[in-house]
């Protein structure tokens, strides 16, 4: 098994998560990040001191997936996430050895 | 009389506390709402909130009558006498020469019915329907509230002929609303949380306050507001409205430094949730007292408040009653301290003629106090009781366990509190964006309605 | 006249008033702030805030002279005649007995204007230039709501000789500002909604209030400040304000009743929302009503609002123009429906002739309530139009689509509003701290300077 | 004179006014609590809340009288005269047919001994003991604040005989605290900053406000308190009272847009946080002068304050003291300003005889203005470095690096001030959850007590 | 080693901490983050309009551990975070190459 | 290719940062985690309660790099996040699959 992590601009989520579901992708996880990377923060300013925020908002999207799937999450999210503009993001597959679903204990491609 | 007769400047000073005193009821929402967590704190907001909308109708409707109606035996007011508030316009009340319109006083006094009712939900935060404190608010300003109002603050002759008989025939001395406010909310407040029990995790889970800049700034607008709650109850703009104001101020704020302090010595902090409670209890103490106390009396009143209360916060572990937000250690223990100080520090100048024990004045008039305060709590026990039960067994009074652990907020308003994320972690009308799922790998959009790259054009 | 012969008590109250009414500024900025998401709400509370700047100062340089100065045929009055406030320091107004200075009615009126202004933001949420508002916030206030005032607060002989012709020849009776204020901002919101456009992802991507305990605190402020608004514009502190009071407190609870009841029954849940939202629909619909009706009207209008407001909610997605805050169904509708009212529920008592509808007054006093709203409605309507467009194709309303998806705080302040992280995201002066790359692995230091460890010696 | 004498009217208005500044101090505290970031708006808040319990109480024994009590050669009131306020109950102040109670001023003033003090701490926000400021509060008051109030408030002949040197000989104008209050805070603000030392990562780390709708909070409620800052010191409801507060609305307003100015031109942006700063430097340079300029001057003032100000904010960085809040920049500059703009922009209709420069009254009353401001200055200055010193080395006034980055909240109150996560991260009470490891893989128990399917019954 | 991630129910995170306490684990990394999956979300009104919030606030538990240890943490986790309810959550295993203590700079199974 | 992920002292960021940055690495993804192991938390008091708080805060640092450059990432993170005190944090290295550039789908050492 595998588990695709994509980290995406925050407005993309919703689309993601439709094309997912349209593709039968049961569930996903997500959370909040911040993401540093070429393309630069932006500057606010407090009593005329100029904070530089280097960090901008991202969007953390986890699917667990079989091996067979995983190539076609990617594209799916890839696609799905993309806007054209710098900071779209990265999405990687680390491997999985097991998954066990809590509700039953039930493990491998049967507790996706 | 015409209207011609009237203290403009009198009345000024009871227009302006009349609203100080509504803004309290918002302050207290903000008092109680930061101390939940932040799955409830709407749900706690709602419960002072739709007191205003509650009460204020029916005392309009019958409250006002209720409570300053001609009384039947000293028991009741008569509910007609002024029913819609009819027939009032042109009534002034007051001494001659500082008389004020009826109407006036009659609002002053409505934001007091509110801020009484609204007292007792912090008892039962995070865990009651929403339905079942509507329907509670209705039947305890009407069965509870109206008639203590009545015994203690209508006075002979001043709006009917006859008033209730606290103040007229056991003639406890109950400034602004220690007995009639604090120790009748007080002692709801522990009934009802006996009876909707204990919220699930109590004593195991943690739960601590969500927003402590939301409970200082009920705190902040509770003390600004009891300006008009105890100097508005002098009824004009005079040298007793100033000596009021004065001890207000100084009770406040010798129970925050004896709160403070024993939070320092107990717990080896001060915290600003202590400062904030040591406020509301100072408030709470002198409530009663602050008219017939000099300043250095109302020092020893807010210290003493501030010194009993936080010792009597344990208490609900001790004996297991779930008072969320400790209603009973800040209201109930802090208005029998200021009701039983009046008997204690009253100074014979000021109460004209019966002196507390302190200023040689013996035990009568703390017999008095102890009286009136033991009418309301009894009287405030049993039927806020019957009511808590009759509502416990017909729509019951409270969420399920599931709607309790996931929030009353959401369970109760649909809502929630807070969001301060930068995802939108939600769908608009489910229907039309969340698609069932189709054939593996149909083609699919690319991302263009994302907000960053939304074309749409603007209308116009 | 002399100053000697003003009535402190009278003044007092118009003096408390006015400050009451100013508050209510910032507490739409709170109430408007929280319905927006966390992205926009700095800019929210801004176009409240800078409105307080601008029209503070306009109307001390000719506004009130333009509002209050003699009448130039009904339709606005003479702009130097009290320019820069200038020799109106020991001038009194009012009824003999009960004077107050000129320059405290003044101060009360500088209040009104400025929340006028301010109440327009509602509509154009999330997406507006800064600077736009700015220009637009001066010209609206010259423009539309000087002249408009005028015609409804002018009454002949007060402060000038002659007034506007709301007050003095159509006779609608306006007692507050249902017309000269909310249906006027009103409609100048729904005409700034439709041309400046709908926000990104209107209707498909949520947008809920990010903070609903501050919108709670706006609306609790707004009752507060609304007592002044309603009953200090009795002048006085009487049995008129007396009455008024009461009014403000009952139409606002009986509308915050009838809201949650509408959504109980629609939605299936009250929310707190909802509560907030009915209070200002109920205190709106009784601003022009509240002297003319008893309380038990009041009750009656106050419910109509809470009613009918909830019910006009769906009229923007239907019609498709993005008044993102309500503008429309709060004020609008709510400002209808309380200048209506007079017309229905004003009684003979208090209107000295006039009585309403349903008092038996015929059809009389309706009609020349509508004649006033509609002058209002079609003249707001219009001029806010041409501005809206003169803006739109000159300095332009609004922000990119970036700056709107990134949020428009950001984007037009500089700010963020919350920042609750422990972590500090954020580099102090770039140059100093995110050096360029050099070569790989060259000596680094080690964490010496994080916040945990650092030795630097304090000063001194 | 017997109560009977007293002007309700001038009362109503200044026990109104009394509760108005009060409520300041919280205000201060919400504006300030904005400010820091998350990790110290408790103790931010509790400096200013702890203020209003410390000098609530000393104010009523002891300090009242040493800033009113009859003058030792104008240096210092008799701190015996009125102790404990004890036999002022009957007492009026005021002209004929235009008096108060002794005791509502005494009311009316505690609040600016409060809020005095409770200024001071913006300078030394994140990193002061609770404790040493508790030290520093009293000691910073008696033989700080109340001198100077005496030189400054006690007129010869209102509430004693003799008062202080400021006000009788001097003559320098002080309307409602320019120099008593702001300079004095100010420059106490400074040298406290000195000795304390720069926060760690002073100028390298970033510490953004952490929630700028509380700084607008407190500042909204900072220009509603301020009208009783200032129209309340006309001690009374009348012409002078509606002239001041349309200078203190003039003012703010005009500083506001003269802060956004200058951030626009200088920064790009115009922020809320410049916004709500503007306001705040309005308001205190028009204390002093409200009383003594036309509503053209008040812009005057106002606009001066809104762009010298924010030029200012710089000094800190430049000379290296960490002001925190910058309560030299709005304080002591912006009373600069007002202190100074009384000999510049004084008509002499208003002041009474001695116009200012502008107005043809030449260098005089800007000489004795300059006089003024120095004694306060300069003694100051002295006296809060000396208790400074005492300070830092006896109880030390400083949290330890270690207590300064994990935050004074935690270090000093123990209480974190918001809680907003869903995830419980608390075990309550260590010793019952979280028990020793035991031998591997022992028996445990499922979730059955997870908050969402705890079963526990609740009580009755 | 293994890197354990469990993402369970946010009230079930007391008891989980107290289940690897007593069995020795002996410490972890906590984080918040949203669900979505065949139990779906609640609804929310805001002035009449209704939003599907799809996501459900879950925790995520990570923790490190050797290989030997990996079956009986999940073991665990697992036992001490089902309430028998849907959304209970899933738990997954992923290899760990190397794991280095700050603090010290020691790697291996002794960094753990 | 490998995903180095550190949990460390959320003072330290900046310094991890710019250390990072200074050695050419081009990006990273940081969020917000809570911390329980050897070091205990700290007890709060509302209103005579004491509640003692196990987790500390601390900064997730995730950072995807070539195999070879991974040592050397570790080795940075590691330097520039001490501070010597128990709490500092942990860091290790997870295999990855496949990393893919959403913006433009390129994908495996050039997507970095
Ligand atoms: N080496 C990396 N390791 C971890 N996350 C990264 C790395 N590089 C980029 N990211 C994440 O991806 C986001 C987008 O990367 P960026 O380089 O700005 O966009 P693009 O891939 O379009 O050039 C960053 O904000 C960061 O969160
Ligand atoms: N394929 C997946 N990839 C990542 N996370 C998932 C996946 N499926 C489920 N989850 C996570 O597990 C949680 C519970 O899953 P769910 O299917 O609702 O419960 P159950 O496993 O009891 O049926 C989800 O909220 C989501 O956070
Ligand atoms: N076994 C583990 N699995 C996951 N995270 C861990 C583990 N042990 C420690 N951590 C994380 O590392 C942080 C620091 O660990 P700790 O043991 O306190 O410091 P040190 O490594 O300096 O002794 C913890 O707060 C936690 O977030």
């Amino acid at each position: 098994m595998k588990l695709i992590t994509a980290i995406v601009q925050p407005g993309t989520l919703q689309n993601v998560q439709i094309s997912l579901a349209q593709h039968g992708v049961s569930g996903m996880t997500v959370s909040e990040a911040s993401g540093y990377a070429r393309t630069r923060g932006h500057t606010e300013v407090y009593r005329g001191a100029e904070y530089t925020i280097d960090f901008i908002s991202k969007v953390r999207i986890e699917v667990l997936c079989s091996d067979d799937e995983a190539a076609d999450v990617i594209e799916l999210i890839c696609q799905s996430a993309r806007t054209g503009h710098m900071g779209d993001g990265k999405i990687w597959s680390t491997p999985v050895d097991q998954v066990v679903r809590v509700r039953t204990g039930e493990s491998g491609d049967e507790a996706l | 009389m015409t209207i011609l007769e009237l203290n403009a400047g009198d009345t000024a000073w009871v227009l302006m506390s009349a609203g100080l005193v509504l803004l309290m009821t918002p302050a207290l929402a903000f008092f109680y709402g930061g101390m939940v967590r932040s799955k409830s704190v709407l749900n706690m907001m709602m419960m002072s909130v739709v007191s205003m909308g509650i009460v204020g109708v029916i005392w309009v409707l019958y409250g006002f009558s209720m409570t300053f109606g001609n009384s039947w035996n000293g028991i009741i007011g008569n509910p007609t006498e002024f029913l819609g508030l009819q027939g009032t316009f042109d009534t002034l009340i007051g001494a001659e020469g500082n008389q004020i319109p009826l109407l006036v006083f009659a609002g002053f006094q409505a934001a007091f019915a509110i801020i009484a009712v609204a007292l007792v939900s912090g008892a039962v935060a995070d865990r009651m329907k929403f339905g079942a404190w509507v329907a509670f608010a209705v039947l305890w300003a009407t069965l509870v509230y109206f008639p203590a109002a009545h015994w203690v603050f209508a006075f002979d002759g001043v709006v009917a002929e006859k008033g209730g008989f606290i103040a007229n025939q056991i003639k406890a001395f109950d400034f602004a609303g220690g007995t009639a406010i604090h120790i009748n909310a007080g002692i709801a407040a522990l009934v009802l949380a006996l009876v909707i029990g204990r919220r699930v995790g109590f004593g195991t889970k943690p739960m601590r306050p969500h927003n402590l800049t939301l409970v200082m700034l009920g705190a902040g607008l509770l003390w600004f507001g009891w300006f008009g709650f105890n100097a508005g109850s002098a009824l004009g703009a005079n040298g007793l409205a100033g000596m009021v104001w004065i001890n207000t101020l100084a009770g406040a704020a010798a129970a925050m430094l004896g709160w403070l302090l024993v939070e320092r010595i107990r717990d080896g902090h001060a915290t600003s949730l202590g400062a904030a409670s040591g406020i509301v209890a100072g408030l709470v103490a002198i409530t009663p007292a602050c008219a017939v106390v000099s300043p250095l009396g109302a020092l020893a009143v807010g210290l003493l408040a501030g010194v009993i209360c936080p010792l009597t916060l344990g208490f609900k572990v001790r004996f297991g009653y779930d008072d969320a937000l400790d209603v009973v250690a800040v209201h109930l223990v802090g208005g029998l301290v200021g009701t039983l100080a009046v008997g204690l520090f009253g100074t014979q100048e000021l109460t004209g003629g019966a002196a507390g024990l302190f200023y040689g004045g013996g035990l009568e008039q703390l017999g008095r106090q102890a009286l009136g305060a033991l009418a309301v709590l009894i009287y405030s026990g049993i039927v806020s009781l019957l009511i808590a039960l009759a509502l416990k067994y017909t729509i019951g009074l409270r969420v399920g366990t599931d709607a309790e652990a996931q929030g009353v907020d959401l369970a109760e308003h649909a809502e929630q509190s807070y969001d301060l994320s930068r995802v939108g972690y939600s769908a608009y009308r489910v229907a039309q964006t969340l698609v069932v799922p189709a054939s593996p790998l149909s083609p699919i959009t690319p991302a263009r309605n994302a907000d960053n790259v939304d074309t749409k054009e603007p209308v116009a």
